[in-house]
Formats: structure tokens, C-alpha cells, sequence
């Protein structure tokens, strides 16, 4: 597939469309992947697209809203898109978009070859970008499956004792790099309430209490957000299972609101709206 | 040559443990493998590659109270915090004893900081030697190597049945009083080899490269998390910040990233380094430019963490390089 | 018992507080351990660390001076989190205090030379004991000119210390201010114009300067375009600290670090930094 | 004799309705359980779910979030945001172990002084009966 996505590549650049390509390249081990911003047609060639490719590139775009940029898009990333159209935070006339056919990436484990197809990938029925401007790969045929939680409501079965002795336990993992927030296209607040002083939300010191306010707000602001990219977790480098929490809140954004982010660049987003008779969850 | 058998080695341990904090890998959270006080040495989990964390945590912990403010009629007192008992890190690899030492650089030059100072005198540091390299892993480019003993106290070197010892220094010595050890013949296992970078002058070559654009280009793709400062064994930057308790204010160091934009930020909002270009580079001049100036050593011990965990591959290894590249064009 | 925590400050209570503009206060403040006191001698240009229990700590510069031996003084501008918790403060509320660190202004060096003081705003603050120490030793320094720079004329620091100081010895105070009220007669103008407009003279001169980078910037172009040269320039510099002991590694220009290098420095110095400012 | 474990909770009052309604229900001399801390917003969709975390954190037991009947926000619609949010929130807790009986949502207007009463007498009992949420 990398062929394709460096010809559209070398045109975008030769004919001065945009002024820079962003996509992926192989990293240094040789195995997985890497974002590449590609300013010059000599570098074209380094372009690649394969399973190894995890990031969600859209997290990129807001820093270059004001130049022409193309960007190679698998589903996830369009997402991504999507969602910051809605929330309007991109132009997309400044944007072209790569849209590659994707049937699932693999476990981002740095120089390690033996790795598995991501565990969302299974139920994720996005194979085709919801948004682009030229396709590279075929649209497979037939009507995807909906959306299914598995993982989810397998957890949703412990008792709420094994469920907090589980999240417990992630927090005392958790280092607060935040590497979650920075890796996530949805976490583009230009002051994160983590970093609020007056008033501190959150300490610095980087313990369990701590943790998890910033795991479970991270999660709940990123609801009706998270376009189920998997970005954080990849990022994570004490292997908290983040995807556990932005699932559950997609599950339940569907489920009250029948949203799913980023599939439309014209949707509201579920807390910009309402309706009067609606019984969220059976509340109110 | 002193040899410990497994047996007589767990024997140890235990006895250590009567009075003392032992730490030593144990697989943790998430299966990754962390340094961890230990009250049985079933647990010690050394079979592995090095640990996701260096024991960096336990001189200068992610997070610690610094000092105590108690007040008592209008009076406030100060109570620095101190340690309780003696310590022992089992199972430490060259690299990240090496980076301790690096630490022990600007935190024991004067005014020293006596917290750090008093942990460092009351631990000791016993060492394995590495019989497998990571493919990311390049101590014997940064002063050490797979066998380095330099700033350790006793240095293990696994031989069929149980372990070569090294005595490396007086606490070495005195920790194994009560150690049942054998003298005997022993053929030690050929050091692995490490794929080297060309370290060798880089501070000039950084100096040479400094306001080039290739900063900018390398931190297009940084997300400026702070995973590389953070899994670092010898990045010490830190933040201080009160804590208002119940009956006394608590003063938190925890770690900190020079990658974070808000780390120079000022009060009042004025950045002087207000780039991601800068702070990249401010992370790397740091290991390999300004380190060097002050101390005459590079700050950085080759062990790899940074590489595997960057998110976006930003590869130490690749910008020396790169960088001793730039510097010859 | 271990050695003395560096990052320990020591307690000590603040004397008296006044307001010297709408957002500046002068806090005099005393250590109570009276041996501390002798222990905590300092010099012209050095800083040291307040602490605001339960808020946390910042460096600011003293402004008063040792030999005085009239409490450690300091002009703290509200702009965060724990300038605000100090300036809530009353006489008799307790504070930690650690330092003195950094250098200071080369004051025997400047013997025998003219001296012109250049401040703006609250910049003026660590000039202040500059100028008292010239006071204090007025045989040994030439002509003396304190350039005071603000805002507005409620922005000028120290006020009520001009004439005292205009009336020693071949001195002269000149104030400006961005923008008069009314009610002021005196100059409206940018310090650096003000510079060129008295066309300070480097002959066996001295120019120190402190204020906002703004102003900064400006006045050292104007004082090389009167034939300044780079060592005949002293300043301070500010960055984010929070050890003040060259540990935290947070206030580095380059592998210069502000808080044992400096925070004084001559612009020829300054020049030699590999990493802007 | 030992005495019953009394909860911690924290309440969150839109101005211009519960608030009004618990007040009444004190001039009233309608009786609750003082287990309740009450702090006035300015309407219920002033609460961000971080409040409620950050409440936990403090060591309240539940939290109970009170605003103007749908229709009635003197904001004219905020209580509807609060109600998709506060249902998300109820359920994303409950999966990380806070169960969902700590956190209520109920619209008392400012005439309801009895209501308010039996509302606060009703999720007293409702923690309670869950115990400390910290053991």
C-alpha cells in the first residue's frame, strides 16, 4: 500500500498543494513505525503504510492549522479528523487526506516481531476512513458489523470490589507522564486541568489519589471524543489498559446517545446537545 | 574466585531482610518488572531483561516529602524528612548503577542534598552483570558495559548453580559478613556484545549543531510527553510543590520533564523556551552538551529505556549520529 | 543527624509589610533563630527563597542589605500562586526563608568608576541595594545616576526613597514613567529613550540595568550606541527556579545556570551563551 | 453501645430551585440527616463530573447533584446537559468500582421543601447501607 500513498505524495508536494505530507516511516528497530513529516520530494520514498502503523496522526494537525498539509489517514486517524472538525478546530480546506483502507493494526511492542493484532481492531468495524480526498487500498464489500464491547462488558461482570481493586492497582502504576493526554487528538486544551494552580485539581505528587483523578477526567473529557484509536494505550509506558475506560464510554455513548465520534464531519457532539425527552441511562 | 551458591545467595537475602529494606525486580503490575522492598526472596524476578523502571525511584522516588511543616502557636517547625533503615538494591544492572553516579553529581556537590545523600550512604548496591543485551541497548558507548562493576558494591555474575562474586568496595565487604561463600574455580561467561554509537566527541559536535533547524525537524513527531525523562535512570529534573494535610503541610518533590511546555513557564505566562524545537533540544544538550561542560561525563548510561518507550521513536542513538553528521558537514 | 538539607528553609517571621505600589509589597523579614542571622549574610544582587507555607516557594532578590543589619528585605510583585499567598500576609505571620544563593554585583570592582543604575518596574528591585550600598560607601564610587523607570507613576518603586538618595553626593535620580496622571510633572518617556536623551557616557563607566526583557532589549542597544562596550554592562537574569541550588536543572541558559552562575551578569557574558535568551 | 457509621456526603444545589427547596425545608422545621454538605451552584450544569471525583478523593462517601425540574433551568435548558452528563458519569464511575448509588441526580424545585427532605433522608440511608466507600 506504501507505493500509492508516496506517488499521491511526490504530486502533492511537486505541484505545491501542501507544503508538507505527514505519514509514516519505518523506525529505527526496523520493525515498527513512525510518524514522518515529509517537506521534501526527496523523501518521499520513506513513506510506508502497514500494520505497524499505530499513531493517529490527526493528534498533529491542530499545529499546522494555517498550512496546506496532506496526511495519510486510516480510518482511526479520520476519525480523528472528524472529530476535530466538529469541534472546530481544523479548516479542512487546509487538509488533504490520504485515506488508506485499513483491516486492523498490530500491538506497538518496539523492537519486538512477534506482536498481535490490537484487541479493538477485532470489534472495530471502521475499514474504510469515514472522510478523505483519494483512497489508497480496496473497500472490502458487504455492510461492516456493528459495533460490538465484548471486552467490555466481560469487565462489566466483576463486582465493583474487583473492579476498584483492579483500577487501584493501575494507578500505583501510573508514572503521570502524560503521554496518554499528548498522544490523544481529542487533548488539545491549551490549559489541561492537571496543569490548573488556582485551583490544583491535581498535585504534582505522583501518587495513587492523584492518579486517579487524572486517569478517570482524561477519560470522561475524551467521552463522545475518543474515536477508539488506541494512541494512549500504544503510548503507555507502564501498560495501563486505557482502552478499558474509553470503550466503556463509547459503549455508553451509544447506547444513550447513539453517538459515535468522528464517523461524520457535520455531527454535534453529544454534551453540545439534547433532547428534552429523552431518559439517558434512565436518569432524570 | 568467590562463588555464592543460589542457595546460600537466597540465604543471604533473607538474612538481610532481618534489618534492612531489600529491593530487587519483581514482576509487577501489567507483568513489567519493577524494583520493589521485598520480604521474601521468592519473589526476585532476575531472569528477565532490566526492569521497566531503574531503582533511580528509590534515592530520588517520583514522588516524595521533602520536609514537614508543623505549626504550634503561631510558631512553625520544620521537620526534614529522613530515612528509617539501612538498604540493600539487589539485582541493580551496570547501567543504572553507573546512572545513580551520575546523579550523585550535581545532588552531592555542594550545598549537598542531605535527604539524597543520607539514602545513598545507607544503601548498598548489588549488582548483576548482563549475559543478554537488549538490540537498544548501548552502555559500552556511555562508560559502562555488561560487566561493569564500577559503581557498584558486590557484582554478581551468574555461573551455572549460582553466581561469580566481585567485592567492590568496603560496604561491599562488610554486607557480606554473614554470607556463606565458597572459594573456587569458576570460568566466567563471555561479555555479549553491544552495538556501540559514536559517542566519542559528540559534546563538541552538539556545541557545533546547536542552532540547527534538525531540532525542529526531529521534534515535529515529538509529542512532548515526558515518558523519555520519566523512564530515564538518570534524569533528576524535579518540581517542589505544598501539600496542605490535616495537621501539618507536606513539601512534594516529584519528577519532572524539561519536555513539558509548562516547565520554564514562568508565573505570569513568559516561556523562554516556548518551543518544541528547544525543549527537545534542551533534553538532549542537557545529556550530551551541558552535563559534559560541568561534570566531564555524559549524562546518559546507554540502557535503552528511552528508545523502547518513546512513543514516536525518538532514538538517542539515531540523533548522535545524526548530530556527529551535521557536525561534520 | 544528617547534614543540613539544602532544600530546608529556615522559619522566620515577617516584620513589617508596605505597599510600594498597587501590586508590589516590601516585606521586611527577620529569621527567629538569632545565630541564623549572623549565619545569613548576603551581598548586592543575591536572591533568596520565600516560602508561603502550604502554597510553596519562589525566589525573589533582596533588596535590602547585610551590613544594615535591618531585616532581609524583598519586593514581591503579585503575579502567581504563591506571590498572591504572601502578599495575604500581615506582620508577625511565619515564613521560610533558604539562601542567600547566587552571585552578586562585583561592588569592589566598580570602585572609582561612575555608576548609572538603569531599572524599570519592579526590575528596579535588586538595584535597590546597589544603590545603598554606594550610599554606604559613597568615597569609593564616582558620580552616581539612578534611572528609575515605570508604568505609571503609582508603578515607581521605593518612591519615598528618592529624595534621601538625590540629596548624598554626586548623585542624581531620574524618573520616567510610560504614561503620566495627573498631578505628575515629571518626564513621560521609555527608559532606553531616556538613556539616549541624557547621553549616558561610558567614560569610566558602569551601566546596570534590570527590568522588564522589553525594556532590557531597548536600553542595551541605546548604551552600545553611546560607546558602551559589553563588559561595561551589568544585568540580572530571571528564570523559573525551584532549588536555587543548581539541582533542579530547570533555569539553565545553556549550561550557563541562572542560580549559582548568576543571576548577575555582564551583557559580555550574556553574549557568550549558546542558548538564546 | 455502638454508634451507626454516619456518610459523608456532599451536595451540589442549583441556585435558583434545590436550593431554594432545602432552604425552605429548613424554615419549614423539616427534618434531614446532617450527613449532607451542601454547596450552592449556580445552576446544576455548573458541575463539572470533576467535582464529584475530586469530592471522592476528599473522602465523601456520595455525591448528590440537585437542580430544577427539566424545563424549569433558569438557564432554560443547563439541567438537560446535566442529565447526559451525569448519566454517563453514573455509569463510567460505577466501572471503575465507585458504584453507581453514590452519585444521585434528582430535581427538587424551590416549593419542594418536603421532597428535599425525603430526597436527602432517602440517599443518606442509600450510602449508608454501602458503607464507607474507602475501607
Amino acid at each position: 500500500m506504501s507505493q500509492p500513498i508516496r506517488d499521491k505524495a511526490r504530486e502533492l508536494l511537486q505541484t505545491r498543494k501542501v507544503d508538507c505530507v505527514i505519514g509514516y516511516e519505518r523506525a529505527t528497530d526496523g520493525i515498527t513505525a513512525r510518524p514522518l513529516f515529509v517537506y521534501d520530494v526527496k523523501d518521499v520514498d520513506r513513506l510506508i503504510f502497514d500494520r505497524t502503523c499505530v499513531h493517529n496522526l490527526s493528534r498533529y494537525l491542530r499545529d499546522r492549522r494555517d498550512r496546506m498539509t496532506a496526511i495519510v489517514a486510516k480510518p482511526c486517524d479520520a476519525r480523528g479528523i472528524n472529530m476535530l472538525l466538529n469541534e472546530h478546530q481544523l479548516d479542512r480546506q487546509k487538509l488533504f487526506i490520504i485515506g488508506v483502507v485499513c483491516h486492523g493494526v498490530d500491538e506497538r511492542c518496539w523492537g519486538q516481531t512477534d506482536t498481535r493484532q490490537q484487541a479493538r481492531c477485532q470489534w472495530c468495524r471502521q475499514h474504510v476512513p469515514p472522510v478523505y480526498d483519494f483512497l489508497v487500498g480496496e473497500k472490502p464489500a458487504g455492510e461492516p458489523p456493528s459495533a460490538g464491547f465484548p471486552d467490555i462488558e466481560e469487565f462489566e461482570k466483576k463486582s465493583p470490589a474487583e473492579r476498584r481493586a483492579f483500577w487501584e492497582e493501575q494507578y500505583r502504576a501510573c508514572i503521570r507522564c502524560n503521554a496518554c493526554r499528548h498522544s490523544c487528538p481529542g487533548c488539545y486544551c491549551q490549559e489541561c486541568f492537571a496543569e490548573n494552580l488556582d485551583p490544583t485539581w491535581i498535585g504534582i505528587r505522583i501518587a495513587p489519589a492523584e492518579s486517579q483523578i487524572w486517569n478517570l477526567v482524561r477519560a470522561f473529557h475524551l467521552s463522545g471524543r475518543c474515536v477508539d484509536c488506541g494512541a494512549c494505550e500504544q503510548a503507555c509506558p507502564v501498560n495501563i489498559p486505557l482502552m478499558l475506560l474509553n470503550r466503556k464510554l463509547q459503549k455508553d455513548g451509544i447506547e444513550f446517545f447513539g453517538f459515535e465520534p468522528g464517523l461524520s464531519a457535520e455531527a454535534v457532539p453529544p454534551f453540545a446537545t439534547f433532547r428534552k425527552d429523552e431518559r439517558p441511562g434512565g436518569e432524570g | 574466585m568467590l562463588f555464592f551458591s543460589e542457595k546460600s545467595l537466597t540465604a543471604w537475602l533473607n538474612h538481610l531482610m532481618l534489618d534492612r529494606t531489600v529491593l530487587a525486580p519483581v514482576r509487577g503490575t501489567n507483568d513489567l518488572v519493577y524494583f520493589q522492598s521485598i520480604t521474601n526472596s521468592e519473589a526476585i524476578f532476575i531472569k528477565s531483561q532490566n526492569a521497566a523502571l531503574s531503582p533511580k525511584d528509590w534515592f530520588f522516588p517520583r514522588s516524595e516529602t521533602i520536609m514537614s511543616f508543623i505549626t504550634k502557636d503561631g510558631k512553625t517547625q520544620i521537620i526534614p524528612a529522613t530515612m528509617e533503615k539501612d538498604a540493600v538494591i539487589f539485582g541493580i544492572r551496570p547501567c543504572d548503577a553507573r546512572a545513580i553516579s551520575l546523579i550523585d553529581r550535581p545532588f552531592l556537590a555542594e550545598p549537598v542534598d542531605a535527604l539524597y545523600q543520607e539514602r545513598r550512604n545507607r544503601t548498598a548496591l548489588v549488582g548483576i552483570a548482563c549475559v543478554t543485551v537488549c538490540q537498544e541497548c548501548f552502555c559500552t558507548s556511555m562508560g559502562s558495559g555488561p560487566f561493569d562493576p564500577g559503581a557498584l558494591d558486590i557484582m554478581l555474575t551468574p555461573v551455572d548453580s549460582g553466581f561469580a562474586v566481585q567485592v567492590v568496595t568496603d560496604k561491599g565487604k562488610k554486607l557480606l559478613e554473614k554470607a556463606i561463600i565458597q572459594d573456587r574455580e569458576l570460568t566466567l561467561p563471555k561479555p555479549p556484545e553491544v552495538k556501540p554509537v559514536p559517542s566519542a566527541g559528540v559534546t563538541e559536535a552538539m556545541r557545533r549543531v546547536f542552532n540547527n533547524v534538525y531540532w525542529d525537524r526531529v521534534a515535529d513527531r515529538c509529542i512532548h510527553c515526558n515518558i523519555c525523562a520519566f523512564v530515564c535512570p538518570c534524569c533528576y529534573c524535579f518540581d517542589v510543590r505544598d501539600y496542605k494535610g490535616k495537621d501539618r503541610i507536606e513539601r512534594v518533590r516529584s519528577w519532572e520533564s524539561c519536555e513539558s511546555a509548562l516547565f520554564t513557564r514562568a508565573a505570569g505566562g513568559h516561556n523562554p523556551r516556548p518551543s518544541k524545537g528547544a525543549r527537545m533540544r534542551q533534553r538532549f544538550a542537557h545529556k550530551l552538551l551541558y552535563f559534559p561542560e560541568i561534570f566531564g561525563e555524559l549524562k546518559c548510561t546507554g540502557c535503552g529505556r528511552c528508545v523502547r518507550n518513546c512513543p514516536v521513536n525518538i532514538d538517542i542513538r539515531e540523533i548522535i549520529h545524526d548530530v556527529q553528521k551535521l557536525a561534520r558537514e | 543527624m544528617p547534614e543540613r538539607n539544602a532544600l530546608v528553609p529556615s522559619p522566620a517571621t515577617v516584620r513589617s509589610v508596605i505597599d510600594l505600589t498597587p501590586d508590589v509589597k516590601l516585606f521586611n523579614v527577620e529569621l527567629d533563630d538569632p545565630s541564623e542571622r549572623d549565619r545569613f549574610d548576603y551581598r548586592p544582587g543575591q536572591f533568596a527563597f520565600l516560602s508561603a507555607y502550604g502554597v510553596g516557594e519562589a525566589p525573589f532578590g533582596i533588596v535590602s542589605l547585610a551590613s544594615r543589619k535591618d531585616g532581609i528585605e524583598f519586593a514581591i510583585r503579585k503575579v502567581g500562586t504563591v506571590t498572591a499567598a504572601l502578599h495575604d500576609l500581615e506582620p508577625g505571620a511565619s515564613v521560610g526563608i533558604r539562601g542567600p544563593h547566587g552571585n552578586s554585583f562585583p561592588m569592589e570592582s566598580f570602585k572609582g568608576k561612575n555608576i548609572h543604575i538603569i531599572g524599570g518596574g519592579i526590575g528596579f528591585a535588586p538595584l535597590r541595594p546597589v544603590v545603598w550600598y554606594i550610599l554606604d560607601h559613597r568615597a569609593d564610587y564616582g558620580d552616581l545616576l539612578i534611572l528609575n523607570a515605570a508604568r505609571t507613576p503609582a508603578d515607581l518603586c521605593f518612591a519615598s526613597e528618592f529624595e534621601t538618595w538625590a540629596a548624598s553626593p554626586r548623585t542624581r535620580v531620574e524618573l520616567t514613567v510610560d504614561k503620566g496622571d495627573t498631578g505628575w510633572q515629571g518626564r513621560v518617556a521609555l527608559a532606553p529613550d531616556v538613556v539616549k536623551e541624557l547621553r549616558l557616557s561610558p567614560q569610566n563607566a558602569i551601566a546596570i540595568t534590570c527590568g522588564p526583557p522589553i525594556m532590557i532589549r531597548f536600553t542595551l542597544v541605546r548604551l552600545k550606541e553611546l560607546g558602551f562596550a559589553d563588559d561595561q554592562i551589568v544585568t540580572t537574569l530571571e528564570q523559573k527556579m525551584k532549588c536555587g541550588i543548581g539541582k533542579c536543572a530547570r533555569c539553565n541558559v545553556g549550561g550557563t545556570y541562572i542560580c549559582q552562575d548568576g543571576p548577575v551578569f555582564t551583557l559580555a557574558q550574556i553574549s557568550r551563551f549558546i542558548e538564546q535568551f | 453501645m455502638v454508634t451507626a457509621y454516619q456518610p459523608r456526603i456532599i451536595g451540589f444545589l442549583c441556585n435558583w430551585c434545590s436550593y431554594a427547596g432545602a432552604d425552605l425545608a429548613g424554615t419549614s422545621r423539616i427534618s434531614y440527616p446532617g450527613n449532607i454538605r451542601i454547596i450552592r451552584v449556580p445552576c446544576s450544569a455548573r458541575v463539572d463530573p470533576l467535582f464529584i471525583v475530586k469530592a471522592f478523593q476528599y473522602g465523601a462517601d456520595g455525591v448528590l447533584v440537585a437542580g430544577c425540574h427539566p424545563g424549569d433551568c433558569h438557564y432554560s435548558e443547563g439541567n438537560y446537559h446535566t442529565r447526559r452528563r451525569l448519566a454517563l458519569l453514573h455509569s463510567f464511575l460505577d466501572f471503575t468500582g465507585i458504584e453507581r448509588e453514590r452519585v444521585r441526580l434528582e430535581w427538587v424545585s424551590a416549593s419542594e421543601g418536603r421532597r428535599w427532605s425525603q430526597v436527602v433522608t432517602d440517599f443518606t440511608a442509600q450510602v449508608a447501607a454501602l458503607g464507607p466507600r474507602v475501607k
